[in-house]
């Protein structure tokens, strides 16, 4: 299968210089998004499931009553995990996390986290409890891009998600108390660069092809960045042509996201 | 909590009237076998990687292909959020549906192969075992991998003193006893079972032949999947 | 070994095939079994060691005061852990929980836990602290038919409880306060499916051979089943005659466990 | 907190300036490479291991190298005492260190080969990803690995709403936004780029520039240190 | 806790008495050699397989076998429920005691080969790792390995200043220091010297030698318990 | 590189049969010993640098305040740690610790912990928290003699730990309230055993020749030993020769660590 990988990066790499994609989009064009709030309904607090092309994610959202970080005493707990599920792909394997799934994860939290997205001061429960918010990412086929699809499934989640009844110090499983607040939509926004062209949303072939990618997650700011994905280099230009696209391709996916 | 009234159970269910199944085939692109199955409120995906070389090297059968089968309960599928990856249940679980699957695949056909199905339980309401066991038989069929039978499964259980097909969650909770049960619709035989709680043997005979025939109304809905979905292939989708 | 295994496999098929055990027992028949309860008098709260044929386990349980589980207030916990030494064969592996020995201690620890045999509910200490009954299953020779000496010796080891002293919040060691209740003595019994024939008590030649197995622990009702152990399927009248050895069978050996 | 008085930070920096780095090579006996810096209160130590087999067995390339960095905190190296072992944050940043040394070694030449690099964080203050990556490519220079280029690095941030370069342990707690950054000091190109925080599209030019231009002044440290190290060698130490 | 009353000791045992030792081989069916021993309230089980082929295979040495010792306590072996697993106490003693057994195989003899020597520690008073380590010289030989002499083990340590043999649980938590040991008893050559406490030089060597007489009478244990399995055998047990 | 270990050790049992070392020192020398205390002094409670010949370890001190053992109420806690890190020699590995670096630390450990140089019982803080130290040894370059070189890092470390500030039950980092308490200076002291002569503080090199080593640690009286490193044996002479080499050995030492 590795043989297979270089054997398709090739011929990706070739049709890219003559300016055309395998699947006939255009270099700056997303693939259909497709995205299903409230799928885990009776059971997640929130959730999503995306459709990015072939690439399947459902993201669900549980909350638990738990204890602030010690130098945040009030503040709310976010995490973020990622599972790329064996069925995904036959190239994943079961076992602990891996560096993939790890940076994966990480840069989806990041940028949920750093716009602020969600208002930790804001989920104190009492004087020892806060709100815990698990954003667990289960990707189940992966068409390339799992960033963008995460990301975008992750934040659609949490504007699905509904805040559990809490009383007697305890939460009422299954009983509801409001919306989850969430102050910004975050859209992370991945170009690969694949024979000195920037590609917006490279499928899992582009994948294999691709020298580098970088990642940009908007608000009305830039909120988190991440070059990854290979050995390649990037230039100024591009850095600034991709902040560009991350900027209004964002806003476009916002548009769906919160529609 | 009481389980029943008039004869009805909580979602207005007869004692033998199982809940509706739905099943789609093909819904993954990158599997080469996959099924989703709704189930009450189950949703259930399940996913077929066939023949490759068995990693690793050491658990590989030179007279047949290894089945391995992993059960796997998203964390938010539940309403008290599971720590993902496997815990002790997923891996009893993952054993039995394994050998289930085992027993009607075959195996001889691929000497030093891998089949890995993948059941992944989205959203859980009891019997998942069972709904996830069902899919996964259609998922291998879907992947054109050759079997004996299907594999049909089915639980039963105790509400109130009385026994029930197909517990949901509620009832799972608040009533006693749980029979899951698998068989293979053609040839009548059993590929899974197993029960915990307190039965007498006459109240488990009932639960077992409560469970053995809901198996079979399962198996005409897995069959459909599988025929609308060669339909849809015929006419050239 | 593994061709050993399948030549063994194969030669007892055939001798059961024509009405016979390796051993000569009789189908119905189980190996000799001995129980020797307080093996670990001066320091488990109670223990049993019981050899069935060459197979060798030793139970010892533990308590300890803990913290109830949050959706079971005031009730004690029990835990069943299996360790398959290497000690025990050959084919044993040092590590981690494999799935064998997890079914193991799953199979064992749902009849006791669905007979009611430990009354959880007699074993809060107080408002904050319940005890938490340890049982730990030693396989120290594997003859075949795990399950049921381990069960066995569950059973017995939880019959020889002694209650630890508790005093001033702490639990006084080496000093006892009464016997553990327990309420009634579910017995596991183990038929293996060879050439169409069902066997009690398989050793560890017939499991080699078996296509499966089914286990049943009673007590006057069913707690517990597990079909297991290989790829063979099991007939209808299979399932009603392991349920009637299961009562049978399980009313001699209660006898010799309570004794 | 005041993080800026008079436009002078907190160690009495302009914005545009960084903190000392200092870095000497050869410093490990055993190593075939290795670099200690001390980049403000930052103490790093870089090693490097190479080529020999690559293991694990399958991880093996036929058609190159594969580099692996591992950066890591010492348990002591910050005010509350960090666990032993690699954590996330320690796993996303060796997989990032990886790729950008990647980007620089003529991994061609050496199929089948590992190359280990080695980062340990001996004492923290902030930037530590920039020093250990510095340091890293110092390291490899140190071990006569051939290299199309330098790896130099530098981060830049937002303190009380202006754009600073390398910011140091207080300023980056209480201030928000960090860009850490590598370069090709040559080439001129990107290897290393991540961002976290608040910044609009022009704090992060600012911010970009401000870094590139630190890691170009980082640069000429690396060299000064490579070449005291190749004279001592002349010299006949 | 006074540990000493006109010169006896809790169990009226004088300083330089050891404790009972009983002593059985043969007691498992599927290990290559085993015993079983009773020491005070000790109870330990130890069990050999050999010389089959090394795993995992990088292990393997083409010069000779590999032995390896694996010291575990049985959760319930002690008051206090010891969670089951190596911890790092047992492991330090796994890799002792294979150092030990490994100084009197003639491990040249079986190259590639793997010796696995297991020690259940089922009840626990003290002394386990002196118990183990003698149980696992009976049952290597009891398993027909050849060896250049038995290893037998004691240890010693203080109790109100007095320096005692073979501690038991009670004097090994209120007295201090603990000197196990264990020899060759033919070429009385130590194989095992460990020591943890206060002790002054003289006090050292006074323990040192009262656990060397005491090692020496559990060899006399050991080989009684040797000749009467070779009388079962002649006998046709 | 397994094979030129063979060698290399070979080599070195020949030479020290004519009564040599390959570098030169005779059987019951020292390599040179340097020791730079307060070396992670930004951060870490305690530090100390140590180069002993090649080898290079740098041990640094944490505090926290954390919960007593439960059997040593208003007792403080001190816990040691060794990392072998992949940077000091191309044999280690990452990964969970192993029995080399397990028995590296107890070993240091117990020397620290016998002699009573931390006292534990001026280490509470209040009724329910004690201190808890953690000393981490980190080994930077293994040339061999790591016990040595760790546990005389360990107790210089130790020596330079200052106390942090605890005010309104919380520690404040980067303020300091007095030093440590030490009460003595324990020294670890190693004699490998190679073709029947016992050296004193054996290279790495000299560890692949060697039979067996023996570890002593020291104050004014003995506290720790070990036996280990190789199935060699020893004599009761042996045993005499090296407890007169460590406090001898050891005394000087001492005067370098107090120093």
């Amino acid at each position: 299968m590795e043989l297979e990988g270089y054997l398709r990066g090739d011929y990706i790499r070739n049709i890219i210089k003559e300016g055309k994609r395998l699947d006939n989009r255009k270099f700056d064009e997303y693939r259909n998004l497709e995205i299903e709030k409230g799928y885990v309904g009776e059971k997640a607090c929130g959730s999503a499931f995306v459709k990015l092309g072939d690439t399947k994610v459902l993201v669900g959202i549980s909350m638990d009553a738990g204890e602030p970080y010690p130098d945040s005493p009030g503040q709310g707990v976010m995490t973020t995990s990622t599972e790329l599920r064996p069925i995904a792909s036959p190239y994943f394997e079961s076992g602990p996390p891996r560096q993939n799934s790890i940076e994966l994860a990480r840069v989806i939290d990041r940028g949920i986290r750093e716009s602020g997205a969600i208002p930790t001061d804001k989920l104190a429960i009492n004087d020892e409890k806060v709100w815990v918010v698990y954003i667990d990412i289960h990707i189940l086929d992966n068409g390339g891009n799992l960033i963008d699809a995460g990301g975008i499934a992750a934040i659609s989640a949490l504007l699905d998600t509904r805040m559990p009844k809490f009383e007697d110090d305890t939460i009422i499983r299954g009983e509801w108390d409001g919306k989850l607040p969430i102050e910004c939509t975050p859209i992370p926004c991945t170009v690969a660069k694949i024979s000195d062209q920037l590609l917006l949303d490279p499928t899992q072939d582009e994948e294999y092809a691709m020298d580098t990618r970088l990642t940009i997650a908007t608000t009305d700011t830039i909120n988190a960045m991440q070059k990854g994905g290979g050995f390649g280099t990037l230039t100024d230009k591009d850095v600034d042509d991709a902040v560009e696209l991350a900027f209004s391709k964002g806003n476009e996916i916002r548009k769906l996201v919160e529609g | 909590m009481k389980l029943l009234e008039n004869g009805k159970r909580l979602d207005g269910r007869a004692l033998d009237e199982i809940r509706d199944v739905k099943i789609e085939t093909g819904v993954l692109k990158r599997a080469a076998g996959s099924a989703y199955l709704e189930w009450g409120n189950n949703k259930v995906l399940a996913g077929v990687y066939y023949p490759r070389e068995m990693h690793p090297k050491f658990m590989r059968d030179p007279t047949k292909a290894v089945l391995r089968c992993t059960y796997n309960m998203a964390p938010f599928s539940v309403d008290d959020r599971k720590r993902p990856g496997p815990d002790r249940r997923s891996q009893e679980i993952s054993k039995i549906l394994s050998e289930a699957l085992s027993s009607v695949v075959l195996l001889e056909d691929y000497p030093d192969a891998g089949i890995d199905v993948s059941v992944e339980i989205l959203q859980a309401d009891a019997g998942t075992r069972c709904a996830g066991l069902t899919a996964a038989a259609v998922a291998i069929a879907d992947a054109g991998i050759p079997m004996r039978d299907l594999v049909s499964s089915c639980a039963a259980g105790k509400i109130d003193g009385e026994i029930a097909v197909d517990l949901m969650k509620d009832e799972d909770n608040y009533g006693d006893s749980d029979v899951p049960l698998a068989i293979l619709p053609r040839k009548k035989e059993v590929v899974l079972l197993q029960m915990d709680g307190k039965m007498t043997k006459e109240e488990f005979k009932k639960a077992y032949k409560l469970a053995f025939d809901g198996a079979m109304k399962v198996y005409e809905v897995q069959k459909a999947a599988l025929l609308s979905s060669m339909d849809s292939v015929e006419g050239g989708e």
